[in-house]
């Protein structure tokens, strides 16, 4: 396994670098965090423009093939950056997903729409007490000829405020905690019997409950095959949680650097606190946790993309590391700035609120784990 | 009195005094303050009691009890969610000022704080000067009878609603860096004071930074000697140090832990208190919990036989601040994307809106995020370790 | 829970340190434990003629009714100075449980013996790949009459070679992993049939594998009631527990102290060691661990003798916080000293191997954290 | 050749070559060296075959194999339990003297060490300079076409083995300590010279004090420039941190923590491996292994595009030894007292007696006992620290 960047692909990491560096520095995050959307239409678009959007849908359908290397490339830059508009929700979840598993006519209707910034879509799976686990999921759904009639609540829908569609996962046959039965319905988000309530969250993003009564959804949105909902998303889920951890990865270097910096330019005791081993010591320590990160985030995207049989194992690996460096380096990151590090005011903060909310998604460090010493065990 | 009897009567008050209301505020809590308002109004029926400073000497209006009283008084206060007094007053300037004050001082200042007419804080803190508050360069000038005051002091914790601030300032540039402080009281209301919040990683207010432009004040007001003042910082931050009981807090922590546990599901759909491996965890942190429990019932020992805390309440200050992180991070664990929804408005205590989580949920983010402080204020940890390599260990 | 010591414990700890710290040196304590028996009869002749062994009976039982605070203290100090002889094993366990259990015949063969120094014994219950927990025992006998036949082998039984009498636990009902039906049997270690291959242990200690081959013996020597020896173990073992940890406790005070001794005086890049802030925190963090087990070291000795309700909650914590902080003080202690502390010539190395001795016996860690979290949700 | 035909033959010879003895004396390593008789006679079989030294070029007697199948030469090697090979010579003093040595002495020196003829210890640490090895103080006096040697060196491992050593010794005392160090060879069976065998704490001699009292050893044993030692010395401490897999020796703990972990019970009468408790402790570490191995795979990657490993090798060398610890603690707690027995000669590979306990609880002690070591020999994990603050973050 050697990791080599094809022309291309070092083209879109420094092409990502320049623009957000340019344009979405912290001060103009902020802006946005604090407008009422805390999300900014002029920046998707121009994502949609700079051909982010589209990068890893195949190339029939408007896209440039581009796999998990890509979606790693472009997700760590986002984290450096703390890009809040919602690339992960809209391309890497809800994009795949109907990428991969709906018909072509919903293809053309929101696929397109989708790759030039014009469709913003959630995918809806974890409910109330129960949200660490997709077979997890107890809201069902009749089927009765052509149609599905969808009842029940959603909660913490990622992107749920802004969403276009939502894709409900949901129960058309078996009992909560069985991976069969399960079945993915794209939903219109304006649908009559469709009640959201939208919030923000902590790490400057937004989210909604939503609820369902009586929501009839033709059966052909039901994306790839009814009840077998897991075997669609099990790739996009891979893909997807390799996509966060990079988002923390940038964020961890973000912050490593940060403290870096400051450390130096901190003055206490008449020199500079970086002169004071206990936190040179932490600081190296930020750094040999986040360059463990990065192997393992290398490792699991070239795994993916070769649909090498250690990629789960390693992808769960990923996970399960990024949970507690992600916390280390934070925390400390905090730690070593002092009170300037506890405000609103820097980005140091914000990076930290980012990595929490990632480490709550899509399963914590001790399930993460527990499937890797499954996996092992193999 | 004995101590069964003495928690019965206290608990007797609590049940008759702490309103609904009150209770909210104290349960919302997600640092080491509560809602302003609630905590005044709270303030005033201790007030009203005489139970409102029972760390105090009885003739400057404490309570006489024995030390295992005042213990069993926090606790049942914090236990029935009642909201935290501001320390800065009756911890920290109440026992300075008896220590070091002028019969003056003592006569005008300490009733007012008892009552809540007068509301302090502290200007420790500069921009320049944190962990090493020595070289803080705030100055005061005397000019006559008065000094005047030039400078700005930073976390400054809820300014916006004192009237009063007492400060550290550089009255001469002498000698050692210690040399030259004093201590003073200042009016929040005298010409010259600027105060701007801080907006805090939760989104919310609690501290200020506080600027001093040409700012007047009596020497009279100086407490101490000019240029004693570090002495009396010393004392006062022990009383910082040595006044918490990290236990009560840690008690509460486990006790919303253990209800998420038992309401919440974990990814094999089991209650999160039959997972084995999160029992493990949460007991690795309830074991150091219990660790300190029993440390600080060895310092309680200690001063009930009249001796000192010494350096184990810097062991205290760091087990209980890490181990109260530690806790968060287990409710953040619990929790997931349930710790997500900002909903700023519900931690206040007359919020009567739905809320988009579980009540228990509500406070997990925010607690978690300002906790993280808990490690740098009053001394940070790294200090905390610096004084124990030093003092205890000799090194 | 205050706890004030005693004036008669008070002296106990004066005269142990003062006996040991005199008689016992490390260098001392080095030539026990190369010789042969790694055991030195003189010694136990002084411990049991200053009324160390009779310490924890009851008066009428020729003791002085301590208990286990007094139990606390002396193992504290058998800790600090490493002696090798076996108090916990003879006088700890063998002891209170013959003084527990056994006919007033038995006692007043053995437990005078013993009192005066004349009796060594073992407490034989682990067996091969099973050995983490009493009830998982698994070899019988078969009563009959007045006698009972034993049959089987132990393995790693402690003071082994050295012991005159085995206390065998045994089942003679029930299945392995159950609690009842395991009975406490009295063994004379020359009996017939009863083998035994004696060796030294890592921590400079003895022990011995014994095979059973048809030993019989007589239905008088089971101690308590047959079938339910864990009624009779459960608050010997809590004693025996808390010693353990006290010597634990004992040894990382020694090492604390050690270290920081060195560290002042070692030098390195012309300074003192102990001038590195990184060392210096090191040492206080093992300061805060050490202080902190002995504050759960002292409240379960209380809570031990005052029967409390939480006795066996705080027990547990104190065996799981010492696994931690034993390991995290003996290894740091040895970093500290660099290549010397991993050398037989100091005594670093030899609390180092005391400590995870200690460690793995009656419970690891996670055991312990596992039983303190269930009596937790009581 | 392709690396899985080259990875065959591999197997092939180790298949023919590697006797049950020599794999048994691999098997029984409890440090990173194995039995010393051992060791030279697999030394001599792979001399014979031409791969003693597959690291040095092939003009020297290198192999001239890849990167690659230097590693996977290495790998298959330690999966079949080789014993591993002594590298003071082959991997610290070979590429140094290759680099540094002038054309007489590698004439002299490289044969004999490749053939094994030649046994080297590595005279660098002194009682007064572990650490700060720049301090070190036994001093090189030139006396004529000699020097005369007087000092002692420690940690000199199998110095009781070697017959000669290649020291640091100090020629100046002008100008800064580094500056005044020269790079020496020496005889071992110079008159003047005593060995002391250091016991370990588990009981066995790896380790010697070499004194030196008046030695003689001409200067045509120096390498490189009198007081030049310094450069030398630093080229080969980059051999000796760059230079190690700690993958493999990962993998080989892992193999042994599982073998454990499906044959002995917990308290719960479960084997180990369905312990969920003990999984997530099992794949914390070996997460931190995985993700040691993947940063392995990059600095090869760097290698092979010719690029220098730099600082990562210090991240290696940290996490590298502390997970190996790691893992000894988790085979610790599985085994429990069955660690506990001291059989010392079972760990001799010749040894025919009866095991006490079973074959893979018989080193887990010893292994535990001696890797301690690891984070201190070779540039310790404070001075690794302090190296990656330094040149890898610009502190």
């Amino acid at each position: 396994m050697y990791i080599e960047f094809s022309e291309e692909q070092r083209m879109l990491k420094e092409s990502a670098e320049k623009y957000l560096n340019e344009n979405y520095e912290f001060e103009a995050r902020q802006k946005i965090v604090k407008s009422d959307s805390n999300y900014c239409s002029t920046q998707w678009q121009t994502f949609a423009d700079l051909g982010w959007l589209a990068m890893t849908f195949a190339e029939e359908a408007g896209g440039f093939g581009g796999g998990a290397l890509e979606t790693m490339l472009l997700s760590e830059q986002l984290g450096v950056n703390l890009v809040v508009e919602p690339y992960f929700e809209t391309v890497v979840f809800g994009g795949q997903l109907i990428s991969a598993g709906a018909s072509d006519e919903i293809k053309s209707r929101y696929l397109d729409a989708l790759i030039s910034g014009h469709c913003q879509v959630a995918f809806a799976w974890s409910e109330t007490k129960h949200h660490h686990a997709m077979s997890d999921v107890a809201m069902a759904a009749s089927v009765s000829g052509d149609s599905i009639l969808v009842n029940g609540s959603k909660t913490v829908v990622l992107n749920g405020a802004a969403a276009d569609v939502v894709l409900v996962l949901l129960r058309t046959a078996g009992e909560r905690g069985q991976s069969d039965g399960l079945s993915l319905v794209l939903v219109d988000a304006d649908a009559e019997g469709c009640v959201r309530r939208s919030y923000k969250t902590y790490d400057g993003r937004n989210a909604a409950e939503f609820s369902f009564s009586n929501v009839n959804v033709p059966l052909a949105n039901v994306l790839g095959v009814q009840g077998s909902a897991m075997e669609l998303l099990a790739p996009v889920v891979h893909r997807g949680i390799l996509s966060l951890c990079a988002e923390a990865v940038g964020a961890m270097s973000a912050l490593v650097d940060a403290t870096v910096d400051y450390t130096k330019q901190r003055k206490q005791f008449g020199r500079s606190i970086s002169q004071f081993q206990v936190l040179r010591h932490r600081m190296a320590d930020m750094f040999i946790a986040l360059e463990l990160c990065r192997s393992l985030m290398l490792a699991t995207a070239w795994k993916l993309d070769h649909n090498d049989a250690d990629a789960e194992l390693t992808l769960a690996a990923l996970k399960a590391k990024v949970a507690s460096a992600g916390k280390f380096i934070a925390h400390n990151a905090i730690q070593l700035h002092g009170g300037i590090g506890t405000t609103d005011e820097l980005k140091i903060g914000h990076y930290f609120k980012r990595i929490a909310a990632i480490n709550s998604q899509f399963g914590s460090r001790d399930f993460h784990l527990a499937r890797f010493a499954q996996l092992s065990q193999k | 009195m004995n101590d069964n009897n003495f928690r019965a009567e206290v608990r007797a008050f609590l049940q008759e005094e702490l309103t609904p209301e009150l209770k909210r505020a104290g349960e919302l809590m997600t640092s080491v303050f509560a809602d302003f308002d609630a905590t005044m109004a709270w303030h005033r029926k201790l007030y009203q009691k005489g139970w409102v400073a029972p760390d105090w000497p009885e003739a400057y209006g404490g309570t006489g009890w024995t030390l295992n009283q005042r213990y069993i008084f926090q606790e049942e206060c914090k236990l029935s969610n009642a909201p935290a007094l501001l320390p800065m007053g009756l911890q920290m300037l109440g026992p300075m000022l008896i220590h070091y004050g002028s019969d003056e001082q003592k006569a005008h200042y300490l009733p007012r704080l008892l009552s809540g007419e007068d509301v302090w804080c502290q200007g420790y803190s500069e921009p320049g000067a944190g962990s090493d508050l020595a070289s803080l360069s705030t100055s005061a000038v005397r000019d006559g009878d008065d000094y005047l005051i030039n400078g700005s002091k930073i976390w400054t914790s809820y300014a916006q609603h004192s009237n009063k601030i007492f400060c550290l300032v550089r009255t001469s540039k002498e000698g050692a860096p210690q040399a030259g402080i004093s201590f003073i009281l200042v009016d929040m209301d005298t010409d010259g004071i600027t105060v701007e919040p801080i907006v805090g990683l939760d989104g919310r207010v609690e501290q200020c930074q506080v600027f001093f432009d040409g700012v007047r004040v009596p020497v009279a007001n100086l407490v101490g000697e000019e240029n004693q003042g570090w002495e009396v910082a010393k004392y006062l931050l022990e009383f910082e140090r040595g006044g918490h009981n990290f236990t009560i807090d840690h008690k509460k922590q486990m006790a919303k832990i253990r209800k998420q546990a038992s309401e919440e599901y974990d990814a094999d759909g089991y209650l999160w208190r039959d997972n084995p491996v999160f029992n493990a965890r949460f007991a690795e942190v309830a074991v150091d919990a219990l660790a300190l429990e029993y440390t600080e019932l060895r310092i309680k020992g200690a001063l009930n036989a009249g001796g000192n805390p010494g350096a184990l309440s810097s062991l205290c200050k760091i087990v209980g601040t890490e181990t109260g992180q530690r806790f968060n991070e287990i409710s953040m664990d619990i929790l997931g994307p349930q710790a997500l929804p900002f909903q700023i408005a519900a931690l206040e205590p007359d919020f009567e809106g739905e809320l988009i989580v579980a009540d228990y949920a509500l406070s997990c983010m925010p607690e978690y995020i300002n906790n993280r402080a808990a490690t740098i204020y009053g001394g940070s940890a790294e200090i905390q370790r610096d004084i124990i390599a030093k003092r205890v260990l000799g090194l």
